[in-house]
């Protein structure tokens, strides 16, 4: 268990996405920006199990995923400036970002395939004996989508090695979860498909990172899929540009909420328990910060893709 | 007159309608209290209420055949899809139901239900949200596809959208979305299945659907500072497709050319160049052009995204091509 | 309450099926027939507390609900041998029978879209303060598809007057409900919606109609959906054509079922309850096959729709 | 060689790529024990067990999405989707993902995805079991579209999809599935995107697809009876579409009519009349004509079913209409 690991990883996609956001503001990203900025714990605690083989699919707000997965800041970060570089280079921006050479099968600009996707790797890994899983990762909105209930079932029937992590931040763009179910207990909304369904503070790295890890371990047994409900809130605004309150949040629950900032809380955990010290701390946050300044001059003066290049790989000979 | 954009002209469409009949409303996600992505509804939900103008979950296939069973029973459902990419989750709901509805019930029932939202390629917005898929709404029997280009249109077709009881395909390209045009205050109406000639001109005719439209205008300014008069139309709705405006132009010039942004195969091009190509074959006296944007998903970059949409000296030379035939 | 109404009604139905499924055999049916043999007591009991303004939606298995709900059995026959005389005039067939007039608003060759629909009646009902109802007939093996998830979640969130009739007749086709689900308990599926959810006996006619009337009750006072898990089996093949056992059902299985024929225990019922004699039976009996004898005759000698009228009605103004 | 259904033909291609390949498998309602609605799986349960022989729930959407990524993780799944009806609940999942995931991955992912299963007109299927839906699937970019009329071409191109990478869209129509053609012991392989010159003449050019192609031949027959040779293509593939064979047709003939049983707008008979006028206008020696289905959800009655179709008076008429131009 390697503490400082799981800190390290969920600063590195804080400062990539502060970096990014403001990068947005000066008007670097060209298109949309949704930051994972306050849900850092739940990649980080998942992905910590996963192997470059386990395969990750993911959602509009990807960027902690396909980081989590390994991919390099630089790459992210790149592919958000639209750069050849990118992960996806510079076909994809925020919400394409492939990078399946470390499993990080794609995010997806459409809520509710990556439900399906994560099942059919599953699939593959049990036709062929892989002993790998398949995880996606979506928030709170895709579960009331009939993706949701077509995926949870056939993985649940054909007790396939598929790790469903729901991200519930309350809301869905400005409609609150609340208002779009009426049965707000997403586990056991789960566990009605008959399968191993945990509810877990998403704001708790090694919470999540031993609920993931006990349904990996249940996957890669051939004990079927499980579905981690993670409870967790974004503390920026749903897309970068727009407001972080507009009319569905009160300043009290952010406050509420970022007083149970992820990253601080596990560190004065750490600290508390004496597992590491300030200085540690401090050393990593200096590397982290550097490596992503490093990531943010690296993508900033990557070059564009090359325009005569536009129509290829639609076709797998091009 | 006043000037207008094009989403304030639709959404004056939509409130004129929705004080009129009461038995309109609205969903989609966010166009509650929120006003919508684009501000479709903006200040409607304080008119309206929120059985009117309803947020929903993230259920594109749900909603929409949930409006198609409201359409058959009375009321007039309009889906406010946000961006058209999203609503091919509902495809099997459109095609199998909302499109044949009608026919299958001998005209029994009516299916007035209207789906607007946007389409189009511009500001990296990427592949999952660069769609236009007018195409296969057109291949369809049962649809009515309309693609406004300017804000008095976009008000007119919306209006006659909302009285009639077909469904309708009502698509809104990103980039037209804040131009602005003089809209009169009386109301008024534009049907369906009549193209506007939008430039006159006799040397060729050039068909430009959606947001070509502007950049064929672009281009045969250029052209008449050479003298050279090219006719401009805009069909304006897909289906009905108003054919014999286009064959009384290439009566006229003798010569196409088809731009559109969007796929070339089985695209709005390729029926427009089939029908002329049938009906007015000896008319022409060079072959039919078409201008499209490449054939590839959508990608983010700028430069890339600039490359797959026609841009000012493609269209140019296309026409300049056409005119050396 | 008129039980033989119920009795009528059931006895109706199963008439004109047999009619149906022999004029199959015939070849007077040139398209698909999927008969509602031994489910009767569903389509029944609900219907029977449904005005026309009342919106009923079905399915490929929509004989028996477009005949409780009030299309005669001249025009399903008519139907079905492809005439003009016919509900849908001879364009539907046995998966397209459309009756507005007496509020049959379609059944559907795709799996799925009827619930939905019925979703969109509740609305409709709602919005306009009809006191009318949706009702959704389909069978368990829409329940998987996302079509059940996303109606169910939208009628329980508006509170819609919704009516949701699952018949649960054990198989999809030949795939048994028990391999398309872990969680065969449809009740549980559907309350976890938030939604008042009943289980009954689906060949028992006063069960249902006892349970669909309360059902209905809630829906007209404005207290929302309801959910009826209809536990029923078909006694005939999944349509005409094909073998009624194949590989997936036994004989004991369906003898079983056949002993609790939903027309026969009624019958007994109220015979040995003293409701009814055997005499309003026999006569009974020989009213309804009179019906469906002169409704065959009339379904037989119908014109066949003019070819020249073959793209009207496409859209509204022709 | 054996005479084999164009059904037996497809099943031995399938099961001997299954053989080869352990990472094939198959998945749709009934292909298990049962061995499909159409026969497509018979006889392979047994052989290859129940993994690889999926039976599903009703979850057309569920099943696609799920096959997608089990093909970007080293497997190659095949949905046989009974009724290409059907697979309109996946839009979504086929237009948004399948078809864009090599090219958002600059093709470091494959997606070697075959869609297999009926389409067509025929036995008063009705609205819901009769579509064909190609021309939407041509539109977009990305698939590959396999559209067989005989045994030996169905077994020939199912191997050569098969074995190759891309998205495919294999569609088999109602009314050939029973069909028999010689079949050759020996492997085969039929590449994409080459077309069949089934009938060769010299007075038009006739392209016929799916169940046109046999219709054609027998117009042609009876005109051959007149001395009149018609030159008959089939192009088997719409996606790649083999145009040159086509252009060299035209070339020889001057005349070209395209019959497809399914809607005019913007299907495959406007993309071929578009590309010929572009590229062969100087070889037309008349318009260019189409024949197609009735622009209409297809009707169950049988007098209704035969209207919406081209018929045999009518296919004769077409080809002598075009003569006569
Ligand atoms: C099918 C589809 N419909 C609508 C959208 C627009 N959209 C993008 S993000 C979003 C909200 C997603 O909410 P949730 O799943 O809770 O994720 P979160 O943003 O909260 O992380 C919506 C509606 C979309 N991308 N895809
Ligand atoms: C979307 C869709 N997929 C597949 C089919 C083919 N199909 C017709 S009936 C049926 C089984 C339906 O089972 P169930 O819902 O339990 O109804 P039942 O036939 O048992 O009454 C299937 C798979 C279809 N009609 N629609
Ligand atoms: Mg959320
Ligand atoms: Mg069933």
């Amino acid at each position: 268990m390697n503490y400082l690991a799981l800190y390290r990883q969920m600063l590195e996609i804080r400062r990539t996405e502060e970096h990014l956001a403001k990068a947005h503001q000066a008007g670097m990203i060209p298109g949309a920006c949704h930051t994972y900025v306050g849900q850092e714990a739940i990649a980080t605690g998942v992905c910590a199990h996963l192997t470059h083989d386990d395969a990750v699919f993911s959602t509009h707000r990807g960027h902690g995923h396909a980081l989590a997965k390994g991919v390099p800041p630089r790459e992210v970060m790149a592919e958000l400036f639209g750069r050849v570089t990118g992960c996806s280079r510079g076909r994809g921006g925020s919400m394409h970002l492939f990078a399946p050479e470390v499993g990080m099968m794609g995010t997806s600009g459409i809520v509710g395939p990556c439900i399906l996707q994560a099942t059919g790797a599953g699939y593959s890994a049990r036709l062929l004996n892989k002993g790998t899983v398949g995880v996606a990762f979506f928030g709170d909105g895709a579960s009331n989508n009939g993706a949701f209930h077509e995926g949870l079932n056939l993985a649940a029937i054909w007790d396939l090695p598929v790790i469903f992590v729901c991200e519930n931040n309350l809301y869905a763009t400005e409609v609150p979860f609340s208002y779009a179910t009426r049965n707000t207990d997403m586990a056991e909304r789960a566990s009605t498909y008959g399968m191993n369904a945990v509810s877990v503070d998403g704001n708790d790295v090694l919470a999540v990172y031993a609920a993931a890890g006990e349904g990996i371990r249940r996957a890669r047994a051939g004990e079927g899929p499980t579905f981690l409900d993670c409870k967790t809130y974004r503390t920026r605004a749903h897309a970068e540009g727009m407001p972080s309150l507009g009319t569905y949040r009160t300043q009290e629950e952010l406050d509420a909420w970022k007083a149970r900032d992820p990253i601080t809380t596990y560190r004065a955990h750490l600290v508390s328990e004496g597992i590491a010290s300030e200085d540690e701390f401090a050393q990593i946050e200096r590397e982290v910060v550097a490596m992503v300044e490093e990531s943010f001059e690296f993508a900033k003066s990557s070059p564009y893709p090359d325009p005569a290049t536009v129509a290829e790989h639609v076709y797998s000979d091009g | 007159m006043r000037e207008l954009t094009f989403t304030a002209a639709a959404r004056e469409a939509l409130t004129e309608e929705m004080a009129r009949d009461p038995s309109i409303f609205v969903v989609g996600e966010g166009i509650g209290q929120r006003g919508g992505n684009f501000n479709t509804t903006s200040g409607l939900y304080d008119l309206y209420g929120p059985m009117r103008l309803r947020d929903t979950p993230i259920v594109e296939r749900g909603f929409i055949g949930m409006c198609t069973g409201a359409a058959m029973t009375g009321t007039r459902p309009i889906v406010d899809f946000m961006f058209v990419d999203f609503i091919l989750d509902a495809m099997g709901e459109l095609i199998n139901q909302v499109a044949k509805i009608q026919y299958m019930s001998s005209g029994r029932l009516k299916m007035p239900l209207i789906l607007r939202g946007s389409i189009g390629i511009t500001g990296a917005s990427a592949t999952h949200h660069s769609g236009s898929y007018f195409p296969m709404f057109v291949n369809i029997p049962g649809f009515r596809v309309v693609v406004p280009t300017n804000a008095y249109d976009a008000k007119g077709l919306f209006k006659t959208a909302l009285r009639g009881d077909d469904p309708v395909i009502f698509l809104e390209h990103k980039s037209l979305l804040n131009s602005k045009a003089q809209v009169p205050e009386e109301e008024y109406f534009i049907p369906f299945g009549q193209a506007a000639v939008v430039r006159e001109g006799s040397a060729a005719t050039v068909v430009a659907v959606g947001s070509m439209v502007r950049k064929a205008l672009e281009a045969c300014d250029a052209l008449a500072a050479e003298g050279i008069a090219i006719e401009v139309i805009d069909p304006r709705t897909l289906a009905p497709l108003d054919i014999p405006t286009i064959l009384a132009s290439v009566h006229k010039t003798g010569r196409l050319l088809i731009m559109d942004e969007t796929f070339q195969p089985c695209g709005i091009g390729a029926e427009i160049a089939a029908q002329v190509v049938a009906q007015g074959f000896d008319d022409l006296d060079a072959p039919i052009m078409r201008l499209n944007g490449v054939y590839t998903p959508t990608p983010y970059s700028p430069p890339l995204e600039a490359a797959v949409i026609p841009n000012p000296t493609q269209v140019l030379q296309a026409i300049r091509d056409l005119l050396a035939e």
